[in-house]
């Protein structure tokens, strides 16, 4: 159980219960569609970007606690921030998803290293990554993504 | 071997059974492994792996086409498990049952081979709304070319078919059913002698999909009346890589092979090419030689035990588990609680069943979560997924133990 | 593994690598076997059949949907050959290398897949008189069904292709060519690089049927331009039941898939289907797992040794027993002396190759005796079969001599 | 060389040389076709049957050497036989095949006992059927007939 606490850490459990920013937005500047065949995590990320700025970010749809909480969190995450600093969020989580975030990236992704324990099972990796290759989709106007046949790009 | 000592269904030892498995013993996690994920590959016996192991050391070679001996000696145990599978089957004839891949590849040359030759626009194929997807795409893929119908039988709340809907939907418009005998995603056993009665009483054929069936019940095709019928070894015990086709001789031979290419023809030339009788019609190039073999060893080995044994075994691990399973509040079983095999397919309050998966195998317990290829079952139970727990007969009542003791560690930490 | 431990070439001990192999060591009508069917099918050194049993004693499980342990550990040995595939092929991405349960299905994915749909009538596919069955009745299954036209590029005395009346039939109406890199019957490597460009000058696509050249030559799919390449498992020291399917990205992307089922969707509803990336597009159902990962391990061992260095031992030991065999008068040499891998394709006298095959086979000497499955090019040849001696790199020159002295029993037996 | 000399007889190997009753018939009342796809055997058989005696029976073309001395010596066994004499051949030839022929049907077959050593070859036993098998395809009135795929009934 130590391992699954280490996993399942509150922080993740709170936001899988009471997702934030969660719900479809009406007006949008970007958005995109993320699915993973493999276990049915299906996600839509919409957003607001004016001058550079994600000025709204939210998303909807269903999953497993780690794909939602990680929907969640990044939200809360990126919201205010400039697309370039997201950007580098998704770089630096990506990384960590590999076990290659180097400390400066650690200290950066501040509370999102609760998600570090994911790295450590390779089969729920897509589950955290998603929300942030769905991101990444709605940033560079693809306007849909699926985590399978890209496990060489994702997994690192 | 230990399956072959036993005398009476009494004094099975089922213990001894269970070593036959060198892979149930081993630590996963830290913990042991309790293996339960047998609905979607079931584990090898120290028997069918050493069978493996001669074949390669001693008598591996090109089958059918050479004089010298290993060649010989590699086509008679080929020909020979083709007459284990017959008698698996109760098939009338060896060269009704053909070596496929697996069987989703069977569904495929039933599709090619029958469907796009004798199916029309507007003709009607009927299957259901519990099929694995290898029993729906081809017939979209039929639907999508020849502009067919497909109908799709309903399912009851707890996992059935409904039989006077199924009367319903076969009409003279009918010209195929495609039918899954038993569910993987609930364990439903279908009456499917029923359903082939309704189908033949149209003129029309009907394929059966026998790939959770054949590991648990014993079979007959001809009772059954199966026109088609399908199966993968590699739920049998034995390896991946092959999968059992059967059909009727005379729907065999009416049929266009879909795979074009070595011991398949009778003669070639390029004005002409002459097909060659069943089965080998429709075993273009070389087969799966190896796992072909190992499904004779495993065939050998399950008869050996008793196919009433297992099931009976199985049945008995079943009613242990579900049981436990009750107790706990959170646990919602889908499906059917009888007349079924031994298939939990289960969700724990609203925790994602990849989440219940994840802690499951942090005890060393194997599962499976997701939609178990049946995505639209899912749809009609409303939920995206199951975690699916499914027990062979080497399974035990520690493996169901560790599973209701990880079942408890997901209500814990989900406060479910 | 000995073939690991190897550092020069010049110092590769082929006797170890020779007892990599347990199913040399045998005796066979009471002589030992000199194994000499190898384009049949190749035999399984050790470290592959350790391999095989590794896996099904500690990881096998079903692959792709499973959250638990050992599924994982299955996913990423099934994903690691697909990566030694790419290395193996140079193809550019992982993707591009399918898995099919043979060369023969990679060439009907082909026809079904890229034939049915993009390929009409009056189009022209052009092959040659050189082909396998295999890559020859799925285009006359094409023909029949759409009314294409099949041009055949004829083959010298010699056994080679004529090149000029090759680049004759590729005209503007080419819509496809489909050619074998090396030739099963007679061991010509044709100029496969040259005969893409004339086909990519008509923007027509090209197959390489790479069966036999997979074993004996270093590949590069990139160079040679392929469109697609196909080659069988079990004839590069692994396993019966998988062959390697390549195609070009944009190639599989437009292609339609033949066989459905589960893995090869994303999504499944009854009105609408939504097909998988590649390479999982083409791959319907529980694939072979427990070959492909065979696989894996067998293009580990085939490199361990050096792919040049085995094409050096098989070209000497072909240069050492045609040297003996050139010494017996009835001898006769079908195909080319040069420019080829290491099949003997011949005639003894007038004595028919059955016999031939018989009386080898009485002296320990196994070797293919018939058609070999191009009854047009043994047409071409005026015979009715050869037989055919092939020689891999664990022979030895012992094979060699049984092969010489088995054959001056045919010729005293039969007075030729 | 000792199992090969009695597979390999002189009489095998001098009807090989130099068939009997070889070549096709412009008349006939009785005609099949034999063909072997694993090695390429391929063979007519010609009768001309009166008053149910087989008056003249020839055959044509190509096989190896078990298969021709089989026809060859065959067609000069049942010539000017009765049909039911020749079925009974070809059910005594089959068993012998199957090495489940009596001492009686032994001694009735004669000379046609050098191909005993056949039986003990699984890969030849067709070879030497062939033409037996496409005779009673002849007297039964199928055209053409084929050793693939009816191991079981001529294997035995
Ligand atoms: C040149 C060639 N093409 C195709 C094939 C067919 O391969 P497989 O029988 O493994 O599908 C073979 C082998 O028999 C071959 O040698
Ligand atoms: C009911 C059912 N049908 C078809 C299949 C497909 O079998 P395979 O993947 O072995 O081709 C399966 C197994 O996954 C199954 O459970």
């Amino acid at each position: 159980m130590t391992d699954l606490r280490n996993l399942y850490q509150e922080v993740i459990l709170e936001h899988n219960k009471k997702p934030r920013n969660f719900g479809p937005l009406e007006e949008f500047t970007h958005e995109a569609h993320g699915y993973n065949p493999l276990c049915g995590d299906d996600y839509h990320i919409y957003m607001v970007v004016e001058d550079d700025v994600v000025k709204k970010v939210t998303f909807d749809g269903t999953g497993c606690a780690i794909s939602k909480a990680a929907a969640s969190m990044m939200t809360t995450k990126i919201k205010g921030k400039s697309v370039e600093e997201a950007e580098q969020y998704i770089a630096e989580f990506r990384a960590m998803m590999a076990d290659e975030l180097d400390d400066d990236g650690q200290e950066h992704l501040g509370h999102l290293k609760v998600f570090a324990g994911v790295a450590q099972l390779p089969n729920r990796i897509k589950c955290a990554v998603l929300p942030w290759h769905t991101l990444n989709a709605a940033i560079h106007g693809n306007d849909g993504t699926s985590t399978e046949g890209e496990a060489d790009e994702w997994d690192g | 071997m230990s399956a072959q000592s036993l005398e009476t269904p009494a004094k099975i030892d089922w213990d001894a059974i269970r070593r036959d498995f060198p892979i149930l013993d081993q630590e996963v996690h830290g913990k042991p492994l309790a293996y339960l994920d047998n609905a979607a590959s079931s584990q090898m016996p120290q028997q069918v792996i050493d069978r493996i192991v001669e074949y390669q050391t001693t008598f591996h070679s090109n089958i059918h086409r050479g004089v010298h001996a290993l060649s010989q000696k590699a086509t008679d145990a080929f020909e020979e498990t083709r007459s284990l599978v017959r008698q698996f089957l109760n098939a009338r004839e060896d060269a009704e049952c053909i070596f496929t891949r697996g069987a989703t590849e069977g569904i495929n040359a039933v599709m090619h081979g029958y469907g796009r030759k004798f199916l029309k626009a507007g003709d009607e194929v009927v299957i259901t709304h519990m099929e694995h997807h290898s029993n729906i795409v081809p017939w979209q893929m039929l639907r999508d070319e020849k502009g067919i119908v497909l109908k799709v039988v309903p399912m009851t709340d707890d996992g059935r078919l409904d039989l006077e809907a199924f009367q319903e939907a076969i009409t003279d418009k009918t010209k195929f059913v495609s039918c899954i005998h038993v569910s993987n995603a609930l364990g439903t056993i279908n009456p499917i002698k029923e359903i082939a009665a309704m189908a033949h009483a149209v003129g029309a054929p009907i394929l059966m999909d026998g790939c959770q069936a054949a590991p648990h019940l014993t079979l007959d095709v001809q009772d059954l009346d199966a026109d088609f019928y399908v199966a993968s070894a590699h739920k049998m015990c034995a390896s991946t890589g092959v999968g059992i086709f059967y059909g009727k001789r005379e729907m065999l031979e009416k049929m266009d092979p879909f795979l074009g290419g070595g011991d398949m023809i009778l003669s070639v030339s390029f004005d002409e090419t002459v097909y060659n009788v069943i089965p080998h019609k429709f075993e273009a190039g070389t087969p799966p030689i190896m796992p072909v073999i190992a499904l004779g060893a495993a065939i050998k080995y399950l008869t050996a035990i008793g196919r009433d044994n297992i099931a009976r075994r199985e049945d008995e691990l079943l009613a242990y588990a579900m049981e436990k399973l009750d107790t706990i509040d959170a646990f919602k079983l889908y499906g059917p609680r009888d007349t079924k095999t031994s298939v939990i397919s289960f969700g724990i309050g609203d925790v994602h069943p990849h989440d219940i998966g994840t802690i499951l195998d942090t005890a060393g317990v194997a599962v499976r979560a997701g939609h178990h290829c049946t995505q639209p079952l899912m749809k009609r139970l409303g939920i995206p997924a199951t975690a699916r727990a499914s027990i062979a007969f080497y399974n035990n009542t520690d493996d169901i133990d560790a599973l209701v003791g990880a079942i408890n560690d997901v209500t814990e930490i989900f406060g479910a």
